[in-house]
């Protein structure tokens, strides 16, 4: 059964080539067929993998196959092999799961839509690089998926590439990854030149027995400069400060884009990448630092811009960065079971918010401004009660997916004595709460803003959109419950499930951090603590956009100066464009441009030209047309050959 | 000087028998003349000359004396002064020069202390030599055509140039054929492979298994002599004279003498190649022995001709004459009674008997056919002689590697 | 002075004199005629050098077909003196000189390369007919049928070129 | 006393030379034709004294081949150059200096 293992990421692949090349001819049923089923296949497999994996004794894990030589250059090889253990079969169901279930809603919203082979051909696409990414066996391999979904994204939220602000977008997407994957590169680069190889065994096994290194900058070794050189990477690729600015503009692709690529699978790649090279963060604390409070800030300056955003998906967007942020939290404590927990949960209920928003879009037919909706509860009841569920969820309201994951992120910062990433992140849980239930109520509740005739027009979305919804509604329901923490007398399967991956980091990262009060009860008062919160959100939201709507603009107007701020996302995108794009402009056009290619490139090519065109200009003397002449040199030829036999 | 000649008597000797021989051709050719006109007479029952000498037999040095006195007129407008001058001498040294390597027969006799045979040079690609000199012929012609600077001879020059490259082509098949059976270049081993007989009585000439070849050599020999009826290069109502219409006396004679040795030639060449040569066409053998004497017998019978006539004319000085040619033949005939004369004129006069017998189809020939027209002598040049010429080098050549084993 | 340096030395005369005269005539007619003189006089040579079936050939082909399509050639173009144009001064003022230092280069590396101790002795003939035939018929006959096909190639192409245009 | 084998062979280099000088001074295309052919004929002679020097048939085969070549040579040469004349009205090399009509 897992010598089958390459045929998850092969069904895309092939379903992704059959439509790229002849998909413009196949019917709309083929290709959604196509489409679909092939994921549906590679979920069908996985789920056998799944199985088979589970009856392996713990010594056969994990599994490698190798199928063959990619690269061979001196003592530099690549084998293309798979690596298979509980953490990248997590990855592999959730990715070809949500993956499928996202696959079908994307059959009724895009069925209005043009062009659906090229989407399903890079959705299907996608889904093979991502599964490429999960399941590779060496940094390389890694890295092939990495920059695939990274191209795939970029096709996906220039899907509508007629719309400028969507082609601009797709490259913005792909600019700011390009800056990732620089320091992804790097850290390649000096993977090799340290262990000698890219592989995972190898990296990590020779990883393992060095020295964990010393915190302070002054003398950090080299394993701290590859993980930062990776938390560069994953920084770009998972939206973390500072490069989070292409996400929400990656909205602009279609609604099942940004749920698969931008809530659920990609964006985690660089949360999965982290995860992988556990060991080596685990050796670098100074980077493991930088995971940390690089997340937590994002998670809370995210949470504070999602407050004032009037987009649905912009809001979205950003609870997505900061539940990012979160994950990052957790791996930077050292708990990367609980980051790979937030993940799944992340994905199930992210992934039904965005799928949700997206069947409010497609009700409102087109409308994305929350401001212009409202009072959508029972026209569209499915979509209503699926984003009700995700949003308890991604609050965190107990018994919900969210809640565990969360909790158990919170509860490991504070118990390895971080306090103060805690109290930031409880915030960003609080401020969490408040804007999603300020979207829930603004969209689904209180008065309709919009015309009356575009209220008649308003129909819940066909089943084939609704099911996912509901089936993902059950996930992020129950999704958590595989992770129930001790002190709620639950047994953390998925904890142990993952374990083995993890042990030796976890140790290490124990040993270094010293681990204060250690009890179920203050785990227990923090989960109470994080539910009022999330409580006191709510409540806040409810006070102010279904009481007295007014008082939102009053609060707006008061606090101007602070609301601009936060509409105007703290101006980074302009900070950004003066201090990066204008400087590169004038470098590019002044001296790149006008200086060095003009005068120095374009010169130089031309004076070749020119040359070559006066020596023709001379040599065309030679070709006069007389023959008599021709003849003359030949007789020249003749006899400075001949002489140069005589006299040698 | 003297003394060198001494040492090389050889040159000597090949320098008297090309004097001789020029000078028997010369005389043949005149003569044939003579006999041209006698016979076209006669097939169109006319006397033909009679008046100067007996049977006009002085009529050849009537004629070559008329050239001699008549206006050489040398043109003035002429393409090239040189060419034109050169032209007559070269198609008459041509015409000659082809007859150096014809053997007339197969003795051997000493001269001047060096022996030699009745031939020039005896070359063993002596086939090839004369096919170079008549494939050289055709300059003659052209250039003097070309350089008249007048439109007759300049069509008459163009024609016979395509003509004679045309009709080359079929001649030389045709003697691919011989050679095949023959298997050497030289014509005395060409000759000598004929003797012997088939059968007891037929010789084994090339004519009976080359007949085809045959008939393609001696049409295309007709056409490379500008003859009737091939004569379209000086054909007389199309093109006044043709190539030579603007040569006078001496230079048109050289023409003339070089068309009437070129018929001789071809006869040569006939007999030498497909009629056995000097080889006499009774079986070798005791009972046939007496034609031996066939030579002197039939010069005593011409004598005795002669010696009629000198009673039957009229004219005191033919009378005379004929006498006196008349006492000249008996003396031949009792000399070709010796025994060595006996064997040395077995084959000159086979030879020449045979070629006189071409000589007279020649002349038939031009008495009986008309002319063709251009473009039927292209088509019959190329379309019926060349095919039929390589057709038989084919079937000639399967049979000849039939037989080798 | 043997009767071959007689031979020899006349006919090599005859065949230089003949090629200055092909350069010195004006008129292509006697540029032929003084090509087909030397082309005679080289066959001599040959028979001198034992090849008497070259020479023959050398009569018959060169001699007496394709100097004689020349002929006409010139006969139906009636090509007449040639005008003196110089207008490739290269061909002049490069040219000759550069022939003329050819010319020397070549005599010197040939009597160099062949010292005059190797005679040349008329009696020992190797170019009769039948050995060049068993040669050609035998070692050469690829090149030899590969000939034939290229003459026909020849000639149907010197048919469509020459051809009036229809 | 026979003659040096040298002497056909500087013959054939002289004759050679000429040829290049008729090719190079000749005017009428006709003419620098022979020329060529002249150029041949001097390659010939020393073939045939090459192959008279080592006693091997193989030189007279390949002057054998540069006649054939040279009469299909001529054969198209010859057409070619009535073409000319009929395009152009001239013999003249020097007058046919452009490459197009």
């Amino acid at each position: 059964m897992l010598d089958f293992l390459w045929l998850i990421p092969a069904l895309p692949l092939l379903s992704a080539c059959v439509l790229g090349v002849v998909g413009w001819r196949l019917s709309k049923r083929v290709i959604c067929t196509l489409g679909v089923g092939s994921v549906g296949l590679s979920f069908a497999a996985s789920l056998g993998m799944a199985w088979a994996f589970f009856q392996l004794a713990p010594e056969q894990i994990p599994i490698r196959s190798s199928y063959f030589t990619w690269l061979a250059a001196g003592n530099f090889q690549v084998e293309v092999g798979f690596y298979l253990d509980q953490l990248s079969l997590l990855m592999v169901l959730v990715v070809t799961g949500v993956g499928w279930l996202i696959h079908i809603y994307s059959i009724g919203y895009m069925a209005h839509e043009g062009g659906t082979y090229r989407f399903f051909a890079y959705m299907n696409l996608f889904t093979f690089f991502m599964l490429l990414l999960v399941l590779a066996g060496d940094y390389a391999l890694l890295f092939v998926g990495w920059e695939g979904v990274g191209l795939c994204s970029y096709l996906l939220i220039g899907f509508y590439f007629l719309r400028d602000s969507a082609s601009d977008a797709g490259k913005k997407a792909f600019i700011v990854n390009r800056l990732g994957d620089f320091g992804f590169l790097l850290a390649l680069f000096l993977l090799f030149r340290t262990f000698g190889s890219l592989d995972f065994d190898t990296v990590f096994g020779r990883a393992a027995v060095l020295p964990a290194e010393s915190f302070s900058p002054g003398q950090a070794g080299v394993l701290t400069a590859i993980a930062l050189l990776l938390l560069v990477g994953a920084i770009g690729k998972s939206a973390q400060l500072p490069l989070y600015v292409w996400l929400p503009d990656a909205m602009e692709g279609p609604t099942p884009v940004s749920a698969l690529i931008h809530a659920a699978t990609m964006v985690t790649a660089g949360i999965y990448m982290i995860a992988r090279s556990h060991i080596l963060f685990a050796h670098a604390p100074l980077a493991l630092a930088a995971v940390a409070t690089i997340g937590c800030l994002t998670a809370f300056y995210a949470a504070t811009i999602g407050l004032v955003q009037t987009d649905i998906k912009k809001v979205l967007a950003y609870s997505t960065v900061s539940q990012l942020g979160y994950m990052f939290l957790g791996l930077g404590v050292g708990a990367f079971t609980a980051g790979i927990f937030h993940l799944m949960t992340h994905a199930f209920f992210k992934a039904l918010l965005f799928l949700a928003a997206g069947s409010v879009i497609h009700a409102m037919n087109g409308q994305q401004d929350i401001g212009k909706m409202g009072a959508l509860r029972r026209k569209i009841p499915y979509t209503y009660w699926t984003f009700l569920i995700a949003t308890l969820a991604i609050v965190g309201a107990p018994g919900f997916s969210g809640f565990f994951s969360k909790d158990e992120i919170l509860w490991r910062t504070f118990e390895t004595g971080n306090q103060v990433l805690w109290l930031l992140a409880l915030v960003a849980a609080a401020l969490t709460s408040f804007y999603m239930f300020r979207l829930v109520f603004l969209v689904f509740h209180g008065q309709a803003r919009y015309t009356p005739e575009t209220a008649r027009q308003i129909r819940e979305s066909p089943r084939v959109m609704t099911w996912p919804l509901v089936a993902l509604a059950v996930l992020a329901l129950a999704g958590g419950w595989v992770g129930i923490p001790a002190a709620l007398g639950g047994a953390n399967r998925l904890a142990r499930f993952l374990e083995p991956v993890f042990a030796s980091s976890h140790a290490l990262v124990q040993a270094q951090g010293q681990t204060i009060l250690h009890s179920h009860e203050w785990e227990l008062a923090l989960m109470g603590l994080t539910a009022l919160l999330a409580a006191t959100g709510m409540g806040v939201a409810y006070a102010i956009y279904i009481l007295n709507p007014e008082l939102a603009n009053n609060l707006a107007q008061t606090l101007r100066r602070p609301y601009q701020v936060l509409v105007r996302k703290y101006y980074v995108d302009e900070l950004y464009f003066a201090a990066v794009v204008r400087p590169l402009h004038w470098l590019s056009e002044r001296v790149f441009w006008q200086a060095v290619d003009v005068r120095i490139v374009d010169g130089a090519v031309n004076a070749t030209a020119s040359r070559a065109r006066d020596l023709g200009r001379w040599a065309r003397r030679l070709q006069s047309g007389n023959a008599r002449s021709y003849a003359a040199w030949v007789v020249v030829g003749a006899v400075v050959i001949l002489s140069y036999f005589v006299f040698s | 000087m003297s003394e060198w000649i001494g040492r090389h008597p050889e040159l000597l000797v090949a320098g008297l028998k090309a004097g001789v021989l020029i000078f028997v051709l010369l005389t043949a050719v005149a003569y044939m003349v003579w006999f041209e006109r006698k016979l076209i007479a006669h097939i169109q029952s006319r006397w033909g000359p009679y008046r100067v000498g007996p049977h006009g037999l002085l009529q050849p040095l009537a004629d070559g004396l008329k050239f001699l006195f008549k206006e050489d007129i040398i043109l003035t407008n002429v393409t090239s002064r040189f060419v034109y001058l050169f032209a007559p001498f070269l198609s008459l040294a041509l015409a000659l020069l082809a007859v150096a390597v014809i053997p007339f027969g197969p003795e051997e006799f000493e001269l001047l202390g060096t022996r030699t045979g009745f031939y020039v040079a005896d070359i063993n690609v002596g086939l090839l030599f004369v096919l170079a000199v008549t494939s050289l012929g055709v300059y003659g012609v052209v250039l003097a055509g070309w350089s008249s600077n007048s439109k007759y001879p300049l069509l008459g020059g163009l024609r016979s140039a395509a003509q004679m490259i045309s009709y080359e082509l079929a001649l030389t098949f045709a003697v691919v054929g011989v050679l095949l059976l023959a298997g050497t270049l030289s014509l005395r081993e060409i000759v000598a492979g004929q003797s012997g007989t088939w059968a007891g009585f037929l010789p084994r000439w090339h004519v009976f298994p080359q007949f085809v070849a045959f008939v393609c050599f001696f049409v295309a020999g007709v056409a490379e002599t500008n003859r009737t009826p091939f004569d379209l290069p000086e054909a007389e109502s199309e093109l006044v004279a043709g190539f030579h219409t603007e040569y006078s006396s001496l230079k048109f004679a050289m023409f003339f003498m070089a068309e009437y040795a070129h018929i001789i030639t071809t006869s040569l060449l006939v007999t030498i190649l497909f009629f056995g040569g000097w080889l006499s066409p009774f079986p070798d053998t005791a009972a046939w022995n007496f034609t031996r004497f066939l030579p002197s017998v039939l010069t005593a019978v011409l004598a005795l001709l002669f010696f009629r006539d000198a009673f039957r004319l009229t004219n005191q000085y033919h009378r005379v004459l004929t006498f006196l040619i008349c006492m000249g033949l008996a003396g031949l005939a009792f000399l070709l009674l010796h025994p060595t004369a006996l064997i040395l004129a077995q084959g000159p006069f086979w030879l020449l008997a045979k070629t006189g017998m071409f000589l007279f189809v020649f002349v038939w020939t031009r008495a009986t056919l008309p002319r063709f027209r251009y473009d039927q002598l292209m088509a019959f040049g190329w379309k019926l002689l060349v095919p039929l010429a390589v057709l038989n080098v084919f079937v000639t050549s399967f049979v000849v590697a039939w037989r080798a084993d | 002075m043997s009767a071959e340096h007689w031979l020899f030395f006349f006919f090599a005369g005859v065949a230089v004199l003949g090629a200055l005269n092909l350069i010195l005539q004006r008129h292509p007619i006697h540029s032929a005629l003084s090509l087909i003189l030397v082309m005679a006089s080289l066959a001599v040579l040959y028979l001198l050098l034992g090849a008497e079936f070259i020479a023959a050939i050398q009569i018959i082909v060169y001699a007496g077909a394709i100097m004689v399509l020349f002929v006409f050639v010139i006969m139906v173009l009636n090509a007449g003196e040639e005008e003196r144009t110089s207008l490739s001064r290269v061909a002049k003022f490069v040219g000759l000189p550069l022939a003329a230092v050819f010319l020397v280069e070549v005599c010197y590396v040939l009597y160099r390369a062949w010292p005059s101790e190797q005679m040349v002795v008329p009696e020992r003939f190797l170019g009769r007919t039948e050995d060049i035939g068993k040669a050609l018929y035998g070692e050469f006959l690829l090149p030899f049928e590969l000939t034939a096909i290229l003459i026909l190639i020849a000639l149907v192409g010197a048919v469509v070129l020459a051809q009036k245009e229809p | 006393m026979h003659v040096p084998l040298s002497y056909y062979l500087i013959l054939s280099a002289i004759l050679f030379g000429l040829g290049v000088l008729g090719f190079l001074l000749k005017r009428s295309i006709i003419a620098i034709f022979m020329s060529l052919e002249l150029m041949l004929n001097a390659v010939n002679l020393s073939f045939v004294a090459f192959s008279y020097a080592w006693q091997q048939i193989s030189g007279q085969i390949f002057v054998f081949f540069v006649i054939v070549v040279a009469a299909a040579e001529a054969a198209v040469g010859l057409a070619i150059i009535i073409m000319i004349f009929r395009n152009r009205a001239s013999l003249n090399i020097e007058r046919i200096n452009l490459m197009k009509l």
